[in-house]
């Protein structure tokens, strides 16, 4: 078999595993279910390794049903296993692995007669998003869009006896659709327009149309767009991710904040740079301002409300939001460096972030609570925990070697100086408030905060408790609370932050990424390869490598991070400024708002394009 | 007319928006969802139509005779109609759900998730 | 937000998405043009594969992959609803009462039946030739099933409707349509190849493996739906949460009709005075 | 005019789905839909798109209304059972 024909069993082998687990579900026991999703999931993981390594030359290029076009103009799919699809299929497979690990002991009720029913969920999302990353196909992306959406709805309720869990599913699920569906519209207007599917082929459609691209194609990349910049989490399309993030269990949280955002990321970029960036699409400068903007806002946006969460998840949430924003704020420049800065960035903020979910899930089994005040000092003693928190609080901030120190400062390299404050402080606010909760609820430093009894401060605390999600009173995810950590929980969560370390020390990694961003980012290069024709080869840079500024840079923020983190733990408890009630009433779980704002995002996106 | 189905594709995305975000209740919010999935159906159908044309469906045509509308067109829309019955039974679970758990389907009611 | 202000917010986005897509309406060809490439490619493509119906050529071999995406998204969809709507430890089971039908509903539901049963499956057989194919006859056998409910009551439908085995095929139909796409891959080609003889054009046998997959993604909508369906029918049925009404309720139920599963949207009145269990075989009449 | 057909479908269309949208209570609204699914079923057969106006039918008249109305009466049935517990 060749590395072409493999590319559909990335989708086609979890699928299948699923099937067989929803078919055994009645006569297997959980561990076995557990054991045989790990294996598969394990295998898919594998297999994209195996293909990302033994490529060589081109991308392999499969067109699904063997229907491969004559003269560039053909009838089927293609899937294209270029480093950046490949790459993301891979850290989807480590990433399921790790959740699958992590979940071990999870969910003691599983549905009568499915004991494989969450195993099986999450190969489906496996497959889904393996599909997203290597399709070539604009309306098969769409559809592997939506079965990652419908099977993270169904994920993010999973604990059904919980009020919140079905309620942040069910906006989740309003909000993904309806940029779902203003995405399909795109495609609808873009095939009006071109007559094809692919991306490639739009493109050449694209291009070869004289006069250049029009109010129809600008007005198809902000429908396109929105589905993706929904899932990506921009602000303002980001209110879903916090309410899901907080309700959902939490193997799930590590592989919505750990990539499926992302995925939203990628799609972006994917579709901008195959269909949209030639002569015949959007007009950069519109792009990089439209980017910008919504990079700033998301950043800012995220950093803000993650300082002001108590719910350690809902923190976590915003803190993903925000780097979200940096991914958006660096790839404005849409140079190879930028992109190479971001995968980078990108690879590593998922082995942090997901590690840091899995450190909050064993806060929620062992204490049933995920409430930064009500854990204040009950952390202590289980250091293994407060070792993945302290760590994963400084990667965020962006310490040297991790890799997100080494994306941080590659994409304020490309960025310019102006972004670099933002980076700077950004990471340094997010960092600093998972410091804050190491701190607090780990080592007990500083006041308990909001009193129990007390005239003043009480009614100050009955007055944020109508504005604020506390994180007190959760059901322990395994059903019973937990009297030790179990290993596999601490295990898979260390294995993703080393994973984190290892994308800033192996410089092997740094030359794959570069040389993957300069054909990432190669309009030409995409439609010959895919379309087998010929063009020249994507202009090479320099790969990836520590800098000095870089270096001095991130140990800036840390420093910042640590300062803020004291200042929050000496001041822990107080109220939250008043300034800041508009921006948190705005998230305020009601599906209308949501919807509202999504459609406030379309227009504002349409208008920094025009 | 040349322009008459796509308008109404883009009214009834609006309308299903407008419908979600001012609804009472998340029953007829989600069917609201529906009718804003419906604008999808007819911008891809309208796109693929063509004057004249008939079925791409050759059971009683000869091949060749007569020109056909686009078929492409008609496989997505299909593959659309059935994720947008999929998403609205998953979104209807998670709404007896919320029911169950809160006592109501109102969503100025829910007062959780805030902040 | 407050409604007044949601208002303003949704009042200002949805003008600016009312001109977005208006200036972008007015640029695209005009409703009804000659021009469509893929589509023409679609159907020379499905006639040299021997496939009558263009439709069907396009979902099951042309973007076949699709498809497969669009049956994961369902068989997803209908395991995600079985987890939603699972009975947690907070709820019991109340065995639906027996009831009285009357007899011209009865007559009607049972006639109806086995009519409604071999239409769909006669859609789906004929997929490759003529206007249906798995997915839509799949809809209307799994529907036409629930005619069971109306004509006789809810244990008789769930007689014949074993869950589990229900899930077993929703699962096999998923599997059977991957397995198929391996064909390809044996054959040394690229997954889901039509690596089948193509048959003569115009008979049931006729597209490759097009009638295969056609069937499997048949045989996984009837069973998918009827899942769905059972997972919905025992919400509203059987489940009740501790403090919920139980089987003793008073006779009126509020809700006018669960309505009839028949293509035509008919609902009508419910007759309250079967108690709750009864209610919603109103429109079968 | 053999384009009236299509017209005339559109304008039907377009009036059922803003009266399901303006529907508030959720059993007419789900009528309102079957109503609209079977508007969208005669436009796809005028556009000739029997295939897609059968799936239509089968999902937008039969599918989704019940399983709207199964959900209402779930929820009422809930509803009215703790409106009944806080009389008590």
């Amino acid at each position: 078999m060749t590395a072409a024909q493999a590319l559909p069993l990335l989708v086609v082998l979890p699928l299948t595993g699923a099937a067989l687990l929803v078919a055994a579900g009645r006569w297997l026991p959980r561990y076995a279910a557990d054991a045989f999703g790990c294996a598969v999931a394990a295998a898919t993981a594998a297999l994209a390794c195996l293909l990302l390594a033994a490529r060589s030359g081109s991308a392999p290029v499969e067109w699904v049903g063997g229907r491969r076009p004559v003269h560039g103009s053909g009838v089927g799919i293609s899937l294209v296993g270029d480093r950046a699809g490949l790459g993301l299929a891979a850290l989807v497979g480590v990433l399921v692995v790790a959740a699958l690990v992590h979940s071990w002991r999870f969910f003691d009720e599983p549905p009568s007669g499915q004991n494989g029913a969450f195993p099986a969920l999450v190969l489906i999302f496996q497959a889904g998003m393996g599909g997203f990353t290597l399709t070539g196909d604009l309306f098969n992306a769409f559809v592997f869009f939506e079965l990652m959406g419908v099977i993270s709805y169904a994920l993010t309720g999973y604990r059904v006896e919980e009020a919140r869990a079905v309620q942040g599913a069910l906006t989740f699920g309003f909000l993904n659709s309806v940029g779902g569906y203003a995405t399909l519209l795109g495609i609808g207007l873009l095939y009006a327009r071109t007559g094809e599917l692919g991306f490639a082929q739009i493109g050449a459609r694209l291009d070869a149309r004289p006069g250049g691209g029009d109010a129809l194609v600008t007005g198809a990349l902000v429908l396109v767009a929105t589905g993706l910049l929904v899932k990506a989490a921009a602000v303002p399309f980001h209110f879903w991710l916090p309410d899901a993030h907080t309700v959902a269990p939490s193997p799930v949280c590590m592989l919505l904040s750990g990539v499926m955002v992302q995925l939203g990321l990628y799609g972006v970029a994917r579709v901008y740079w195959t269909v949209f960036a030639g002569p015949g699409g959007v007009p950069e400068q519109a792009v990089q301002r439209a980017l910008l903007a919504l990079g700033v806002l998301t950043a800012v946006t995220g950093a803000l409300l993650c300082w002001l969460q108590r719910h350690i998840k809902r923190l976590l949430a915003f803190s993903t939001i925000a780097h979200t924003g940096l991914f958006l704020v660096a790839l404005s420049a849409l140079t190879p460096d930028a992109v190479s800065g971001v995968a980078l960035y990108l690879l590593a903020h998922a082995g942090v972030k997901a590690a840091l979910f899995a450190g909050a899930g064993v806060l929620v089994s062992r204490f049933g609570s995920v409430d930064e005040r009500e854990l204040h000092g009950r952390g202590r003693g289980i250091w293994g925990v407060a070792a993945v928190f302290g760590l994963g609080g400084l990667a965020l901030a962006g310490l040297p070697p991790f890799g997100t120190a080494l994306g941080k400062a590659l994409c304020e390299e490309s960025a310019g100086p102006a972004a670099s404050v933002l980076f700077v402080a950004v990471s340094a606010v997010t960092g600093g408030a998972v410091l804050r909760v190491t701190g607090g609820v780990f080592l007990g430093l500083g006041g308990r905060g909001a009193p129990a009894d007390g005239g003043r401060a009480a009614r100050a605390g009955r007055e944020q408790q109508a504005e604020e999600t506390s994180g007190a009173g959760e059901e322990p995810e395994t059903g019973v609370r937990l009297t030790r950590v179990p290993d596999t929980m601490l295990g898979s969560a260390a294995a993703l932050l080393a994973g984190g370390l290892a994308v800033g020390c192996v410089p092997a990694l740094w030359r794959a990424v570069g040389e993957t961003a300069g054909a990432f980012t190669d309009h030409a290069g995409y439609a010959a390869s895919v379309l087998g024709t010929t063009a020249t080869g994507p202009v090479l840079s320099a790969p990836p490598h520590w800098s000095v500024p870089g270096v001095g840079l991130g140990l800036l923020s840390v420093v910042l991070a640590l300062a803020a983190a004291a200042g929050g733990v000496r001041a822990a408890g107080g109220r939250r400024p008043r300034w800041s009630l508009p921006l948190r009433r705005l998230h305020s779980g009601h599906v209308g708002d949501y919807v509202a704002c999504a459609m406030v995002g379309i227009a504002l996106f349409a208008l920094l394009l025009w | 007319m040349s322009v008459l189905p796509y308008l109404v594709a883009g009214w009834l995305f609006l309308a299903g928006c407008v419908g979600m975000a001012t609804s009472r209740n998340l029953i007829h919010a989600v069917g609201s969802l529906a009718v804003c999935q419906s604008s999808t159906y007819v911008l891809l159908l309208a796109v693929g139509y063509r004057r004249g044309g008939t079925a791409p469906v050759h059971s009683d045509i000869r091949p060749g005779s007569r020109p056909l509308v686009d078929p492409v067109v008609q496989a997505l829309t299909l593959t659309d109609v059935v994720v947008g019955a999929t998403v609205t039974a998953l979104l209807l679970a998670l709404v007896v759900q919320v029911a169950k758990r809160h006592g109501t389907v109102d969503p100025d009611e829910l007062r959780e998730l805030r902040g | 937000m407050s409604p007044r202000t949601r208002l303003w917010v949704l009042a200002c986005g949805v003008a600016g998405v009312a001109a977005l897509l208006a200036v972008t309406v007015w640029r695209l060809p005009p409703f009804g043009g000659a021009r469509h490439p893929y589509g023409e490619r679609a159907v020379e493509a499905a006639l040299a594969s021997r496939v009558a119906n263009a439709v069907a050529s396009v979902n099951f071999d042309q973007r076949a992959f699709d498809t497969l995406g669009e049956q994961a998204i369902l068989f997803g969809s209908v395991l995600g609803t079985v987890v939603v709507l699972r009975q947690t430890r907070d709820e019991r089971r109340v065995e639906p009462e027996p009831a009285g039908v009357a007899g011209p509903v009865r007559r009607y539901a049972l006639i109806a039946l086995p009519v409604v049963l071999l239409t769909g499956v006669y859609v789906v057989a004929h997929g490759q030739l003529s206007p249906g194919g798995g997915f839509q006859g799949g809809v209307v056998a799994a529907t036409g099933l629930h005619l069971l409910y109306v004509a006789v009551d809810y244990r008789a439908l769930k007689r014949v409707r074993s869950v589990h085995l229900f899930t077993l095929a929703d699962a096999a139909g998923e599997a059977g349509y991957l397995l198929l796409g391996t064909g390809g891959l044996l054959a040394g080609t690229a997954y889901l190849t039509d690596v089948l003889p193509l048959g003569t054009f115009g008979t049931l046998a006729s597209g490759g493996t097009v009638p295969l997959l056609n069937a499997a993604i048949g045989v996984e909508v009837a069973a998918a739906v009827v899942v769905l369906l059972a997972r919905f029918l025992d919400q509203a049925i059987e489940i009740v949460t501790s403090g919920e009404e139980g089987d003793r309720a008073p006779g009126t139920d509020g809700a006018p009709g669960t309505g009839g599963a028949r293509p035509a949207g008919g609902t009508g009145r419910a007759d309250g005075a079967d108690g709750p269990h009864r209610t919603g075989r109103g429109g079968a009449g | 005019m053999d384009e009236l057909p299509v017209a005339l479908a559109l304008l039907l269309v377009a009036c059922a789905g803003t009266a399901a949208v303006a529907t508030r209570d959720p059993v007419r609204q789900s009528l309102v839909l079957g109503v609209l699914g079977l508007a969208l079923a005669l436009l796809f057969t005028v556009l000739q798109a029997p295939d897609v106006a059968l799936s239509q039918l089968a999902v937008g008249t039969a599918l989704t209304p019940l399983m709207v109305l199964l959900s209402v009466r779930k929820v009422r049935r809930k509803a009215r059972s703790e409106r009944r517990e806080e009389h008590e």
